[in-house]
């Protein structure tokens, strides 16, 4: 696939076409809050969410340098939405489907975490039934992601694999290149990666000469990105590699050290609402015996009543075990069933977490005492 | 779907003439789960209900709504009706079309699309009914009365004549209370201990009658019908069982200078003492806190004279356990004390009495044989003075309420006094002369006008000593009176030689501490509160527990004689049956889901929560839930809209039925038209 | 001594010191403190059973969780009696949990910590500054002899202007204030889950039958939601205004407890917490109280 | 005024949700059947034991249900068939109206009322002025805009 | 892709059983006949059955593949699913999505001796299956089947059971864990008809172990509470058949059915869809503390 780059300073002329070609636009913005101007100092940060640019007036909210509280899983995976509406009358009952209201859409200022997500999540959605709701979006959404130069303190992507400009998942990725000391202009590296991601350029370029310009060749940036993506990767602070952790996990399910290290977990949901992968739901029916929707909606392992039986009987009666199953769930099982870990190392988990539990720390934990362990046996030996 | 029966009534043109019932029919009939719907002109009459007894046979139904009058009217007689043709009564509901629609709207248009609604939400709210059977309790026919003044032993002794066991528990030596203490009684002025006494004895001898004098409720436990009391017997140090009653110990006792309680405090009695010659039982009883044995370690005097044997120093509390099924409260009244009045003295002059001393004064058995004398040198008083509500109805003095009783006593004292003392004068002092009842505002003008009691509206506002020359050379002391006549509007100082204080009633000492033990709500004075200032003046709120005299408020002897019998008649009614039965609208607790705050406890007025342990497989307290004891819960469902999780529901108006009824109420008017149109299509 | 300044490592000494003792002397089977956390300045609650590892307890001024939510997690409460590091305004939370019978005041050991306002993100958060609670009352141990310095009280509450904005708001304003901040909601029950009154096993936004609240995170169980939460909390927030700092979506919860909170004390003045001996508002009646507002 | 609406049938009725307790405020509505008391129609009453057991959510569903304006009624203090169900639920709503108020809800669409079971007349007048300052205030469209998803 | 996977087909009920007090059977038919045709499922398959208005309930199919045109599911009314499940009446209509999940390994039990172990509610999966091989009953060899219940009225199927009490070609064996009283206990220990034996009072795997079946060339079925399973699996191995023979169904909280909900992952399975029927054997592979 091409490479191109973009000048900063035409990432907005850019954004224009994509909304002129009638495509729906969705990107980071700060989320106008009801913030007042005055003490209110607990809650002086920004929320960054990923919303529909509806017009052009609207391209001066998105922010690019920020990271987004919560992931752009919503887009395919709405936290709430219908997926039948019945009605049941002395005549009958009557279902009808619901459309998935799947617009072409271009996403822009994913993370390549957030983008390797949402093939995560394909997996799952498309595994011998395909959930249409989700891969109907999926297929019409052009995922346009954006590079990561200055990781946080809580990501961890290199961990589980991945790094702070990988591909996967994009269509298309477009790298600040300007934020690398060597290079002094203010420009992005765009790869195209997929060929939903070249038609879309394509469809951009095909319909103005003055935006062909601003695409020009790319190709020489592409081993600049290399040694970049590098670096990024050094400065990182979390870099200990998960690759191993399914033997550990396993060795380590009943272990005294895992629960000890989740004892913490006040069980909301807050980390799976976060997370880019986390997609466990609710099927449940709004409205009367009369009329109503049948609604799809986000659930948490966290939650206590999520395996509780109709019975009483709850099998993950702890939190612990509840903590314990996210983990597996995401090292462990989901690898042994999809290939990858679901996790994808954005860290927002670490951040939202109102206790401070800490994923990767705890798998740090883990492998420290289980090397060590090891150790101990093999000098016993 | 359940199978429901909608039944409406023309109530002849009282429903049709506003509501299209036959409409209102045809509408429910497109409502899920409604099989059938029919109007008829008279539901309530016979052929009526036999239309939904029919109904309810053959269309197998498993819910009925009838649409009419409201439920106060006719909810009996259609549940009844479905009784007989099987259906649980509590299946059945009605619909009020007539008074909440029919009655109050004169547009057809609008009177029967609001019947068709508030019958749609009534057939909603009979989907979520079930079967419901109502409660039984079982009942112990026995009873407590507490108190053994008047009221407690007119109580006793009307229960136990009804053949009904009767525990009394009196707090002091005796029974009698403070009508063994008057002198002679208003509006006749019958001997007061004539007409007490033989009832006394008649409860002292009564087989149905269980006595406990010098006793006190330590505890009470349960709820009506299955009471559990404990009494603790206070140590007598004399065993009665014993003691022949013959007094030797009280003449020999050393002790003389004891203040007697019978005798408020105008005469004295020993350390070994029976109260009152007329006492019942009639055994004394030591006061430990003053018996020289007792405080200084010998004397044993008492013991040494006694023939029988019967004094026990080491004798000690005991307590007995009692079942019983009701409880009485009769546990009276006191009067407030004098230094509760700066103004007056604070207590400080000897010769200002209150009412209850002077009735020991003018008693025959009093301390002076009957003679009105002044305390403090025993002289005739020749100028007297009654001041009424005293205390009473003063906010200042924190009484805002009238004590009832004064005007007639006051009234009954000055004429007492002319009778004893011809040539004195009496003045009373009021404010408002409150003499309603049969003979009792005769009595009061005559005393004023036979007797030369000088009535005067108005406050006294001080009183002090003076010693004054009384003109023969001698020194004496005098109350200067300051006071005013509001009715001529002039200032009036008066020297008397004894002022009488009627001082304000309150609740015997101790009132709220039982009214706590027997679960029952009081007022901010005290006085006990009934389940119904009207219409239920003798029972208390809480189930099985009745009132009688000065226990709710200030009452007089008749008063507090008829309420007495009303409360052992309230108590046979319920001994009439062996069970209890009432209506199954009780709270119910889901113990998983409550957590145990028991802000429902602080909010239940029946005390009908208690604290249930949950104790997991090794037997530990795990956790602590609310229960609720349906033979107290009343259904009040206070104790749900409390609860955050919900954790407890109200029979019969469960939230599942309620969330039916609001959500039958559709979103928007245009709902209700594409139904029936949709209906009419499906045709 | 009265003093602003804390000098943070005797306090955590004394901390350990005393954790050690009441461990050691079987007075408690489990303490909950502070530990270092994985990343700065966020120390993460932690739990020391054995005497041996109270040098894991740390105590600085980021330490800005209320403990006190543990007590009545299903894995902490079985381990009674307990020692719980407090501060002035964790153990108005504490005295809540003995006034709802959810803790028995005999099995809580409180270890109370003077405060001069603690470090959320490196900001003094909106509750520190007219903290009345700054030398912790109803504990079992107030820490070293310090004396903080309480008289500094602004008179205006931290969140006076934002409130003044609201009241002065036409309610037509108030509430697409209020809608858009709930809209927000995701429904992850954080709020909740750190509430230390909200200890209810079953959360009336899980009850069923009937559905009350609806559980689908759109406006209608929004709304219902967040203001049957801060309902069922009149009378009982002690406005630690953990829900606040837990939402991660920034819903404003503060503004509308802190309400709450004043509506109570203005109306029963009430204020919760602060007394082993008090009565829920809500749980008790006064026959004078304000019916104005009924016809 | 039932004149008026059959002319403007076009005008907007709002639909008034109440909650009433059985001893108390039904007798009084039924009181006013009794002596023909005519009022506005827009009123639907929902039966409970005392104004205890009226709970917020109650109030909360109706406006779910699309009610326009909500009335809670019961006995006088005093005059509480179970002695103080009526002053819990003076406190209760005195927080939950003022919460209301504070969330942008306007008072005059939540009215609380204490009519006796004499009070047919004040049962009626009470009803019409609700169902009158509601009209003034249009539908709720507030609430109805929040939807379930 | 196009397909809805959350759509239900819509069935109506066409007959009730009520098993117990709070237990009950519907029979339902499905209201499209193109439907009802390309329907089809397998003895140990479940389904989601819904109310509308309140949402879905997991049950196994109880009726035998071999009953053709109507399926059944038996349920205890629990919650507000099966509360409103069990306001139905007959000719009401309820939505269904299935079949999911795997299915009893029928062609593997053929010629072996089979043992059905089914306590109380746990009795519905096995129902299918056993009618399932006595509808082909040359198929297999001996046929054992032991049912127990709380007490004598909380039995579900008891016209069924009195059924296969008649048979010769079976050895039924019932047990209850308790009676109320001493002349209930003697009517159940008498025969009540057939080739029965007469009822049991005891657990489950102490009844077993009394049986002492012989167990060569068989394949145990169990199915039962959560609690019943375990010992009665401890006691099968105790008596000599090893896990792999032994088969069981799990029943777990249920939202979607097809692997997506996250709800029944328990190790690295979805029980419904690798599940939920079980071997012993691949049942000691999931961790045992998440049951």
């Amino acid at each position: 696939m091409k490479n191109y780059q973009l000048s900063a300073k035409d990432l907005a002329a850019f954004f224009e076409k994509v909304l002129s070609n009638n495509l729906r636009l969705i990107a980071p913005i700060k989320v106008k809050q009801n913030e007042s101007q005055n003490v209110t100092k607990l809650k002086n940060k920004a929320h960054i969410l990923f919303r529909e640019i509806p017009s052009k007036d609207d391209l001066k909210n998105i922010v690019i340098d920020a990271y987004t509280d919560m992931s752009a899983k919503e887009i395919f995976f709405p936290r709430s939405e219908p997926v039948i509406e019945y009605t049941n009358k002395k005549s009958g009952v009557v279902i009808k489907d619901i459309d998935p209201q799947a617009k072409e859409t271009v996403l822009f200022g994913a993370r390549p975490c957030d983008a390797f997500g949402f093939s995560l999540l394909e997996r799952l959605f498309s595994w011998d039934y395909d959930d249409p709701f989700f891969l109907k979006r999926r297929e019409k959404t052009t995922v346009i992601s954006l590079g990561c130069t200055s990781p946080l303190e809580s990501c961890f992507c290199t961990s589980v694999g991945l790094s702070p400009m990988n591909t996967e998942g994009s269509d298309i990725l477009f790298t600040p290149m300007s934020n690398n000391n060597n290079d002094k202009e203010d420009r992005y590296l765009v790869e195209v990666i997929t060929p939903r991601g070249e038609k879309l350029i394509e469809s951009i370029i095909g319909i103005s000469s003055d935006l062909k310009n601003i695409f020009t060749e790319g190709n020489s940036l592409v081993q600049a990105k290399a040694a970049f993506e590098n670096k990024v990767k050094e400065q990182m602070k979390r870099k200990e590699d998960f690759k191993d952790i399914t033997e550990i996990l396993k060795y380590k399910f009943d272990d005294s050290q895992l629960e000890s290290e989740t004892y913490r977990c006040l069980g909301c949901g807050v980390c799976s609402m976060v997370c880019p992968t986390c997609h466990c739901f609710d099927i449940v029916d709004e409205g009367e015996a009369s009329h109503g929707y049948r609604m799809k909606n986000w659930d948490s392992c966290s939650f206590a009543l999520f395996t509780k039986h109709g019975g009483g009987h709850n099998p993950r009666d702890m939190q612990f075990k509840r903590c314990r199953q996210r983990y597996m769930h995401k090292l462990h099982y989901y690898r042994e069933k999809f290939a990858d870990a679901l996790c994808v190392g954005c860290g927002r988990c670490v951040k939202a977490c109102p206790v401070n539990l800490d994923i990767y720390s705890v798998v740090y934990n883990l492998k420290k005492a289980y090397a060590n362990n090891k150790n101990k046996e093999d000098k016993e030996k | 779907m359940a199978r429901i029966g909608v039944f409406v009534c023309w109530c002849g043109e009282n429903i049709a003439r506003t509501v299209d019932v036959i409409r209102v029919a045809e509408a429910m009939k497109s409502i899920p789960g409604v099989i059938v719907s029919l109007d008829y002109k008279y539901m309530c009459s016979d052929p009526g209900q036999k239309i939904i007894k029919d109904a309810i046979v053959n269309e197998r139904l498993s819910g009925v709504v009838v649409a009419l009058c409201s439920p106060l009217m006719h909810e009996k007689t259609f549940r009844t009706a479905a009784k007989e043709a099987g259906l649980n009564p509590f299946l059945l509901e009605v619909a009020n079309i007539r008074e909440h629609c029919s009655w109050v709207h004169e547009d057809k248009e609008e009177g029967t699309k609001k019947a068709i609604e508030i019958t749609r939400s009534v057939v909603e709210r009979v989907k979520q009914n079930y079967e419901l059977q109502n409660i039984t309790v079982p009942i112990t026919n026995r009873a407590l009365v507490i108190g053994g003044g008047i009221a407690g032993i007119q109580a006793a002794l009307d229960i136990a004549n009804g053949g009904h066991q009767v525990i009394m528990v009196e707090r002091t030596p005796s029974i009698g209370g403070h009508m063994a203490g008057l002198s002679e009684t208003f509006p006749t002025l019958d001997c007061s201990q004539c007409i007490l006494t033989p009832r006394m004895v008649e409860v002292a001898r009564h087989p149905n009658i269980k006595l406990y004098t010098y006793s006190e409720v330590e505890s009470v436990h349960g709820f009506v019908g299955n009471f559990k009391i404990k009494i603790r017997k206070k140590a007598r140090s004399v065993d009665i069982n014993i003691c022949t009653g013959c007094g030797i110990c009280q003449e020999k006792c050393p002790q003389k200078k004891i203040p007697s309680e019978f005798e408020c405090g105008t005469g004295f009695r020993k350390a070994i003492y029976i109260p009152f010659p007329q006492a019942v039982p009639n055994k004394p009883v030591i006061d430990r806190e003053h018996c020289t044995y007792f405080t200084k370690g010998k004397c044993k005097l008492c013991e040494k004279v006694c023939g029988p044997k019967a004094i026990r120093y080491d004798q000690v509390d005991e307590y007995v356990e009692e079942d019983v099924g009701a409880i009485v409260v009769a546990t009276g009244y006191e009067v407030i004390n004098s230094d509760k009045f700066p103004e007056y003295g604070a207590g400080r002059f000897k010769d200002i009495i209150n009412g209850l001393q002077f009735e020991r004064l003018a008693s025959a058995s009093g301390p002076t044989e009957g003679k009105i004398v002044r305390p403090s040198d025993g002289k005739e008083p020749e100028t007297i003075v009654f001041i009424a509500c005293a205390g009473s109805r003063d906010p200042a003095k924190g009484i805002p309420y009238c004590s009832k009783i004064c005007c007639m006593y006051t009234a009954k004292h000055a004429m007492l006094y002319h009778h004893k003392i011809h040539h004195g004068k009496a003045y009373v002092f009021y404010m408002d002369i409150r003499s309603a009842g049969k003979g009792y505002d005769e009595f009061v003008r005559r005393a004023i006008e036979q007797d030369g009691a000088i009535y005067v509206r108005g406050r006294v506002s001080r009183i002090y000593e003076k010693t004054i020359n009384d003109g023969n050379g001698n020194e004496v002391k005098k109350l200067i009176v300051k006071g005013v006549d509001t009715l001529m509007n002039e200032t009036m100082e008066i020297e008397a030689d004894m002022v009488v204080l009627a001082t304000a009633v309150k609740p015997s000492p101790g009132a709220a501490q039982l009214a706590q033990k027997v679960g029952t709500p009081y007022n901010e004075y005290e006085f006990f509160s009934e389940a119904h200032p009207k219409l239920r003046p003798v029972e208390s709120n809480t189930a099985g527990v009745f009132l009688a005299g000065c226990t709710q408020s200030p009452k007089d002897i008749p008063e507090s004689v008829a309420d007495a019998s009303a409360a052992a008649s309230k108590v046979q009614i319920l001994f009439s049956k062996k069970e209890l039965e009432r209506d199954p609208y009780v709270s119910i607790v889901n113990a998983d889901k409550c957590f145990g705050c028991f802000s429902c406890e602080a909010v239940c007025p029946y005390r009908a929560i208690s604290r249930e342990e949950i104790k997991n497989r090794k037997g530990e307290v795990v956790r602590m839930v609310a229960q609720i004891n349906k033979g107290l819960c009343q259904g009040c469902g206070g104790c749900i809209s409390i609860c955050r999780a919900k954790a407890c529901d109200l029979i019969g108006y469960t939230d599942e039925q309620i969330w039916a009824q609001i959500h039958s109420y559709p979103a928007d008017e245009a709902e209700i038209e594409t139904e029936t149109g949709d209906e009419e299509e499906d045709k | 001594m009265t003093t602003t300044n804390i000098n943070y490592s005797d306090l955590q000494q004394e901390i350990r010191d005393l954790s050690k003792d009441l461990l050691e002397s079987k007075k408690v089977n489990i303490v909950i403190g502070y530990g270092a956390g994985p990343l700065n300045e966020k120390p993460i609650p932690t739990f020391i059973t054995n005497a041996a590892d109270v040098d894991r307890l740390l105590y600085n001024e980021h330490c800005y969780h209320n403990l006190s939510v543990y007590l009545t997690k299903a894995e902490i409460r079985p381990k009674a009696p307990w020692a719980i590091v407090v501060k002035g305004c964790d153990a108005r939370s504490i005295v809540g949990l003995v006034v709802e019978n959810q803790i028995k005041r005999e099995d809580v050991f409180t270890i109370g910590m003077p405060c001069n306002g603690v470090k959320i993100e490196g900001n003094l958060p909106s509750k520190c500054v007219n903290c009345t609670v700054k030398n912790p009352a109803n504990v079992s141990k107030v820490v070293s002899s310090i004396k903080i310095d309480s008289s500094a009280i602004i008179e205006q509450h931290p969140l006076h202007q934002d409130m003044e904005m609201l009241n002065k708001m036409s309610a037509e304003e108030r509430f697409q204030f209020w809608k858009n901040e709930f809209d927000r909601c995701i429904r992850c029950y954080a709020c909740r889950q750190i509430c230390p009154h909200c200890f209810c096993n079953t959360c009336i936004a899980e009850k069923s039958t009937p559905q009350w609240i609806s559980t689908t995170p759109g406006s209608r169980g929004n709304f219902a939601w967040n203001a049957i939460r801060a309902f069922h909390l009149v009378g009982r927030c002690v406005e630690c205004m953990e829900c606040s700092r837990s939402c991660p979506m920034g819903i404003r919860l503060d503004l509308l407890n802190h309400y709450l909170a004043e509506e109570v004390k203005n109306s029963y003045n009430f204020i919760s917490g602060m007394d082993f001996e008090q009565k829920p508002p809500l749980t008790t009646y006064n026959l004078k109280d304000n019916q104005d507002f009924i016809k | 005024m039932s004149k008026n609406k059959t002319e403007l049938k076009t005008e907007f009725e709002p639909r008034i949700i109440a909650f009433v307790c059985q001893w108390c405020t039904y007798t009084g509505a039924d009181l006013a059947g009794t002596s023909r008391i005519q009022y506005a129609p827009n009123v639907r009453i929902i039966k409970l034991p005392c104004t205890g057991r009226i709970d917020v959510h109650f109030i909360l569903k109706a406006f779910e249900q699309g009610a326009d304006g909500v009335i809670v009624s019961g006995c006088h203090p005093g005059d509480c068939h179970y002695t103080s169900g009526n002053y819990y639920a003076r406190r209760r709503f005195e927080m939950f109206k003022n919460m209301m108020n504070f969330l942008g809800i306007d008072e005059k669409r939540l009215q609380f009322a204490w009519v006796s079971a004499a009070e047919g007349r004040k049962w009626g007048s009470l009803v019409d002025e609700v169902t009158n300052n509601v009209r003034a205030l249009g539908p709720f469209d507030n609430y109805k805009s929040l939807k379930i998803f | 892709m196009c397909k809805n996977i959350y759509r239900p087909m819509l069935t109506k009920i066409i007959s009730i059983f009520d098993e117990t007090k709070d237990t009950r059977t519907l029979r339902l038919e499905f209201c499209d006949q193109a439907e009802k045709d390309a329907f089809s499922f397998k003895a140990g398959q479940f389904g989601l059955y819904s109310a509308f208005g309140s949402g879905e309930a997991v049950f196994c199919i109880s009726s035998s593949p071999t009953k053709k045109g109507y399926i059944e599911c038996t349920f205890k009314k629990i919650g507000k699913v099966t509360a409103s499940l069990r306001n139905l009446d007959i000719g009401d209509v309820v939505g269904f999505r299935g079949a999911y999940g795997n299915h009893f390994p029928i062609d593997n039990l053929k010629g072996k001796n089979l043992l059905f172990i089914g306590g109380g509610i746990g009795l519905a999966p096995l129902r299918s299956l056993i009618d399932n091989v006595l509808d082909l009953r040359s198929e297999f060899a001996k046929v054992t089947i032991l049912c127990g219940a709380r007490s004598i009225s909380d039995f579900i199927y008891k016209d069924q059971i009195k059924e296969w009490e008649g048979r010769s070609d079976l050895t039924l064996v019932k047990t209850v864990d308790a009676v109320a009283n001493s002349q209930e206990e003697s009517e159940w220990k008498m025969a009540t008809s057939g080739h029965a034996t007469g009822g049991r009072i005891g657990l489950i795997p102490k009844i077993l172990s009394e049986m002492n079946p012989n167990l060569t060339d068989t394949l145990a079925i169990v199915c039962g509470p959560p609690i019943m399973i375990k010992f009665t699996l401890q006691e099968l191995e105790k008596l000599g058949l090893p896990a792999a023979r032994i088969i069981t169904t799990l029943e777990n909280r249920m939202k979607c059915g097809f692997g997506k909900c996250g709800r029944c992952n328990i190790g690295p399975i979805y029980i419904c869809k690798e599940g939920p029927v079980f071997t012993a054997e691949e049942l000691k592979n999931l961790p045992a503390s998440d049951f």
